[in-house]
């Protein structure tokens, strides 16, 4: 912990400089903090090595130099407690780092139940986001202060990545999976967005801006601006316009297909006899490859709907889905 | 070959680099079996794809398999088997140092199994797939049987094998060189290395099948239909 | 070298031992097609592919002689196949735990999926 | 050593590989591995040149926040270029197929390797490779990365992806003939009493180097030609449109590409335990760790791979996994730099250019080394993966480690390759200006990282362009710093003084039994070994059995 104490009297001294010449991000989420104590406990750590082994091999080059072309030097031998010492210290270190890297990780993983969720599409060469409220926007995202967010994220073609450096988060977009993504931001401002993964041509364009605003001026912008229906509302309409509600019929119902509410977060035994979780991933690929997701006693007769839906109504139908699951474990209490 | 010609006083096939003829065989030996090192992550890497998706898309494997014809898979699983059996022989004659003739005719019978396997693929099962629009990327006909997931495991299935049939084919061309050598008297009790060598990939190359078989064609087993 | 030559010739295997190895092989064929024509449930594919080593092992020890070769040669085929290894259950590692929760017990994430995990593993 | 000869010098007087045929054929039919060190030597020279000329125009790029040179399209071929270039066309051959084709019978004692024929065969397999490398290049390029994700390089890219996998998959069976010689060489051509445990700590690296050649390459081979297969037929084994899925893609990839450094620093390491003993006069210091831990890395570099997937949507628990793995690799690396700093303990020190590069890699090492702590620790790195910091921490490796290791190498054994001396001067100020610059260019790098600046951006945000400023400043001073060796060694083939048997009074059967430059089988008399390696100190030979418990 020596070592947290250094690093961090070491950055402060160099924050008067910052100004000038800036060598930290901004730290604006409740992640940051912590993952910048690991990082400063790194700095230490690698600080102190090389400092160590460049001085012991500056002593030694000058100590040690050749005096005449035909010297021998003595012998020394290596002993094992030494060698053994420079073994397991470094171990010991590694386990204690290993530890509290993997301790915020998990921590930083699991969204907060409370988290509102929204919604990101990347494509070549820009972010789509939608708010659950209807509000759509391009390269921007406008998040409220102190309240965690989720961003469920998709991508159209290829790989990207949304990475945002003031909160120390960053998670990869993927095609036809939906990754995850949440913070809680702690300062209003403004901080950058960028893709982190090469995706192409104008990969290093692929950048926005995160506005972080205080939860009266986030109402009003919600309330300005465009107003759309709600994902789950537009899923639902999506929903009865393809047809899917034939099938699919309500909680209590039985329909040609099984009833969807309340299905989502449960696991389900397919006929295979595998189980699976139903998530989002799993809700696209019942849309677009249904035969692969075959439960028991249902016949296999469901119509693909691949190349059919943008994956802007898919997000939407899976809010609906979801918005099904919530009611039912609201009448269920 | 040349370097063995210029030292009378070492056996035929003595490479100039080596110490002792023994010292040439443990390397050429050794290095066979660094170099099928090689090709176990080689087809590993192909096994490992395979197994992700088996285990992803279990479904559409075991109806992909199911689409196989799993009586020339047997077969032809036998015919390697048998194969490796003359390719031992063919080995053991030259070791024991029996007339060329013999060696020549176990290694031609060898030669003939393995393109009898390579004819069964190629006309009984490849042929047949291409008909039935079973060629993925090539001549890949959708429908309800036929769905995306059949498709992969297809894919495989014709990697796989392809992979496979390929080192079958470079088989047959070493057999080939190896029937001219003994031919020409390259081979006694003293240097039959190469002989050896290339024994060992035959066999190796009847190991993947070996596994290739029930991965490919009894997924699930065959006992619903 | 001529002293030598005895050793370098290398161990001649019987015939007998030859045609045995060839009969096994071939019965362990007509074993894995049978078996797949018996419902036993998840366990058809581990004794297909038990079935298959145990070829395999025939083939190597007899047919490629190293029953009678020096260690290093079985060091050299158990090395392939435990970097098979590596790559197989690391790689699966990801591919079968991505759905699952995160969980501040993950014990009780796991145990759930263990006779599913199971079944693909073999 | 250091002074330049007056007079011109008199042509080498013995018989010896180099002269002892003439002729172009003499030599693209050599089985020599002297030889054949030396057409990789050239042929990896060009690919080196071609690689920083893409880097040089890169960084020239970025010295200002829009783009100084060209379009973003052009930029993402430079970097693509430079990386393929540079990792499958240069390192990982660089001291493997260079240093150890020359170096590995000399020091072992034997004449040539086991399979010389495939040993020149594996050079054409390579200059194949190289080839569809260079066609992939000048018929539009490539844009892809040197990391190939799916299904960007499968589906999305329009440029020469399935010419540029091609060049890779037959360079890489280049590698593994070139492993697989290695491996039955060390084993079975050793000389006389040259146990394992007396093979110089050289052999050891390029043996696990061999290895993960071995195991490595056929995986990456595998993954590229399904890469291929998926482009041309478009089936989905990696594009998730059809079912694939791109993370098994990174899976393999990562596989053979993660090993891939250490198919890079390995032998590094090899030659600095080779060059840290010579020049101080010492016996390497726990000689059994420095070998042990070469092998340990050769294995565990295997388990590790998936720390370049924490943020790809790889599985929570998979990245425990594979984050406990990383750092277990950091040990044995951190064994080997307390060892050769320990080794110069009480030593006889002297300062020739190859020392200098050697003193500069372990320095350099070490920071590369510790930098890899960040990204093996899943809470950092999920803010520093995909950023300048991974830049800057592979070049410390890949650059300062492997390159520094390789050009000290090539000074070193220059004088038994081509039988000249070097103008020692020239070459301190070389490797003295290749350290300043490249700390320079690099360290700025990790700040950058840090701040959040991704890779692979043609054009990034203005507060980065004091530290990109500084970066490229550094690569101009590191360009300067490698023309120089390319100039003097040049020169020295032909006007170099005539170099002693053994100018550095190195031990080591190349240096002790062979002349410079060695005749073409190596040894007028075959060397029989005695005493272990590095005994510098032979009048207390009897003392030192089993110091350390081997």
């Amino acid at each position: 912990m020596l070592m947290t104490f250094l690093g961090q009297t070491g950055l402060q001294h160099l924050g008067g400089a910052a100004a000038l010449f800036p060598v930290q991000p901004p730290d604006a989420s409740t992640i940051a903090g912590g993952v910048d104590q690991l990082y400063y406990l790194l700095t230490g750590v690698t600080v102190f090595f090389s400092v160590l082994i460049f001085s012991i091999i500056f002593y030694f080059m000058i100590k040690y130099r050749r005096r005449a072309p035909d010297e021998v030097p003595p012998e020394t031998h290596a002993p094992l407690a030494l060698e053994l010492a420079w073994t397991l210290i470094p171990s010991a270190i590694c386990v204690v780092i290993f530890f509290w890297a993997s301790y915020l990780y998990v921590r930083n993983a699991r969204p907060p139940a409370a988290s509102t969720e929204i919604f990101v599409i990347g494509k070549q060469w820009m972010w789509h986001i939608q708010h659950p409220e209807g509000p759509r926007e391009i390269n921007e995202l406008h998040v409220p202060v102190n309240q965690p967010v989720e961003l469920t994220m998709t991508s159209q073609d290829v790989i990207h990545d949304f990475y945002i450096p003031a909160f120390r988060v960053k998670k990869d977009v993927l095609p036809a999976r939906y990754t995850s993504l949440w913070f809680q931001a702690t300062k209003v401002g403004t901080y950058h967005i960028y893709c982190a993964q090469y995706c192409g041509t104008n990969h290093s364009e692929m950048i926005g801006w995160v506005y972080v605003m205080s939860p009266t001026d986030y109402a009003a912008w919600l309330a300005g601006g465009e107003q759309n229906e709600s994902m789950s509302a537009s899923g639902e309409h999506l929903f009865s316009l393809l047809g899917c509600s034939s099938c699919h019929a309500g909680a209590g119902q039985t329909g040609t297909g099984p009833s969807l509410a309340g299905i989502y977060g449960q696991s389900e035994k397919f006929s295979d006899g595998s189980e699976h979780l139903v998530d989002d991933t799993l809700i696209r690929q019942a849309i677009v490859q249904p035969d692969s997701v075959q439960l028991p006693n249902y016949k296999n007769i469901m119509p693909t709907f691949k190349g059919q839906l943008s994956e802007e109504q898919m997000l939407q139908l899976i809010a609906y889905v979801k918005s099904l699951g919530a009611e039912e474990r609201k009448n269920g209490q | 070959m040349s370097d063995a010609a210029t030292d009378h006083a070492h056996p035929p096939g003595f490479a100039h680099q080596f110490e002792t003829i023994e010292q040439q065989r443990e390397a050429g030996s050794l290095g066979m079996w660094v170099f099928l090192m090689t090709e176990i992550l080689f087809f590993g890497g192909m096994f490992t794809a395979y197994t992700v998706y088996r285990a992803l898309h279990f479904g559409s494997f075991e109806a992909g398999s199911h689409l196989l014809l799993w009586k020339f898979g047997m077969t032809n699983t036998a015919v390697l088997i048998v194969s490796s059996l003359t390719m031992a022989l063919a080995i053991r004659s030259a070791q024991t140092g029996q007339k060329k003739g013999t060696t020549i005719t176990w290694l031609i019978l060898t030669m003939i199994l393995g393109a009898a396997f390579i004819g069964i693929k190629l006309y009984f099962e490849w042929y047949n797939d291409w008909k039935e629009g079973l060629v993925p990327g090539l001549h890949w006909i959708a429908s309800p049987e036929h769905t995306p997931g059949v498709e992969q495991f297809f894919c495989f299935y014709f990697f796989m094998t392809g992979l496979h049939a390929i080192h079958m084919v470079i088989g047959l061309g070493i057999l080939t060189v190896l029937v001219i050598m003994t031919a020409r008297n390259k081979f006694s009790p003293e240097y039959y290395a190469p002989l050896e060598i290339s024994g060992l990939y035959w066999h190796f190359v009847d190991i993947v099948w070996i596994f290739l078989f029930p991965l490919l064609y009894l997924i699930g087993g065959r006992y619903q239909h | 070298m001529s002293d030598s030559h005895e050793h370098s010739v290398g161990h001649v295997v019987p015939i007998s031992v030859y045609l045995a190895v060839f009969v096994a092989l071939l019965a362990g064929t007509a074993l894995t097609t049978g078996v797949a024509f018996i419902d036993l449930g998840p366990l058809n594919t581990p004794i297909a592919l038990l079935i298959a080593f145990i070829k395999m092992t025939l083939v190597i020890l007899f047919f490629m002689h190293v029953k009678y070769q020096p260690g290093l040669t079985r060091l050299a085929i158990i090395c392939a196949f435990f970097w098979l290894g590596i790559m197989m259950t690391l790689t699966l590692s990801d591919e079968l735990t991505r759905s699952w929760e995160m969980n501040p017990k993950p014990w009780s994430v796991l145990m759930p999926h263990i006779p599913h995990l199971a079944r693909f593993f073999f | 050593m250091s002074e330049l000869p007056e007079s011109l010098p008199v042509q080498a007087p013995h018989l010896n590989y180099l002269n002892s045929t003439y002729g172009i054929r003499s030599w693209l039919l050599t089985k020599d591995h002297k030889r054949i060190g030396l057409l990789y030597l050239a042929t990896i020279t060009i690919m080196f040149i071609f690689g920083g000329l893409a880097a040089f125009f890169m960084r020239l790029h970025l010295i200002e926040p829009q783009g100084a040179l060209v379009e973003p399209e052009t930029y993402n071929k430079l970097f693509t270029i430079h990386g393929v270039i540079m990792v499958f066309f240069f390192l990982v051959p660089s001291i493997p197929a260079t240093l150890g084709n020359f170096c590995i019978p000399l020091m072992i004692g034997a004449r040539d390797v086991a399979f010389p024929k495939l040993n020149l065969l594996s050079w054409y397999v390579f200059i194949t490779g190289c080839s569809l490398a260079l066609v992939a290049i000048f018929s539009g390029g490539i844009d892809t990365g040197w990391t190939f994700y799916t299904p960007y390089s499968s589906t999305y890219s329009h440029t020469a992806v399935v010419w540029m996998a091609s060049g890779i998959f037959i360079a890489g069976f280049s590698s593994i003939l070139t492993g697989l010689n290695f491996v039955v060489t060390i084993h079975k051509m050793r000389a006389p009493g040259l146990t394992w445990f007396r093979l110089p700590l050289f052999i050891w690296a390029m043996y696990a180097t061999s290895i993960i050649f071995i195991l490595g390459t056929p995986v990456i081979a595998i993954t590229l030609f399904l890469l291929g297969l998926e482009t041309l037929l478009h089936v989905g084994i990696f594009d998730p449109a059809l079912g694939g899925d791109p993370l098994l893609f990174q899976h393999m990839f990562w596989f053979y590409s993660h090993p891939a450094v250490y198919i890079m620093i390995l032998p590094g390491m090899g030659v600095v335990s080779e060059l840290v003993t010579a020049f101080s006069r010492k016996k390497i210091f726990g000689y059994a760790f420095v070998a042990f831990s070469s092998m340990a890395i050769a294995v565990i570099s295997f388990i590790v791979w998936g720390h370049h997937m924490f943020v790809t949507g790889q599985s929570v628990y998979a990245g425990l996994v594979f984050s406990v793995l990383s750092f277990l690799v950091a040990i044995p690396s951190a064994v080997k730099v307390f060892n050769w700093t320990a080794t110069l303990y009480k030593g006889s020190i002297s300062y020739e250019a190859p020392m200098l590069y050697a003193l500069g890699f372990i320095g350099l090492f070490t920071i590369g080394g510790l930098t890899g702590l960040f990204l093996a620790s899943l809470a950092t790195d999920v803010h520093l993966n995909g950023t300048y910091f991974v830049v800057a921490h592979f070049h410390y490796v890949m650059v300062g480690g492997a390159v520094m290791a390789y050009l000290g190498g090539l000074h070193y054994w220059w004088p038994k390759i081509t039988g000249r001396m070097y103008p020692d001067v020239w070459a301190r100020i070389a490797a003295t200006i290749i350290f300043l610059g490249f700390n320079l260019t690099f360290f700025p790098q990790f700040v950058l990282g840090y701040m959040g600046m991704p890779r692979r951006y043609a054009i990034y945000p203005a507060e980065f362009q004091v530290l990109n400023v500084l970066s490229s400043a550094g690569a101009s001073i590191l360009a300067v710093g490698y023309a120089i060796p390319l100039i003097y060694l040049i020169w020295s083939m032909r006007y170099g003084p005539i170099a002693p048997q053994n100018p550095w009074g190195a031990k080591g059967l190349e240096w002790e039994n062979a002349s410079s430059p060695p005749v073409t089988e190596n040894f007028e008399v075959m060397p029989v070994v005695t005493e272990e390696a590095y005994n510098y100190q032979p009048h207390n030979y009897q003392g030192t059995e089993g110091a350390h418990g081997v």
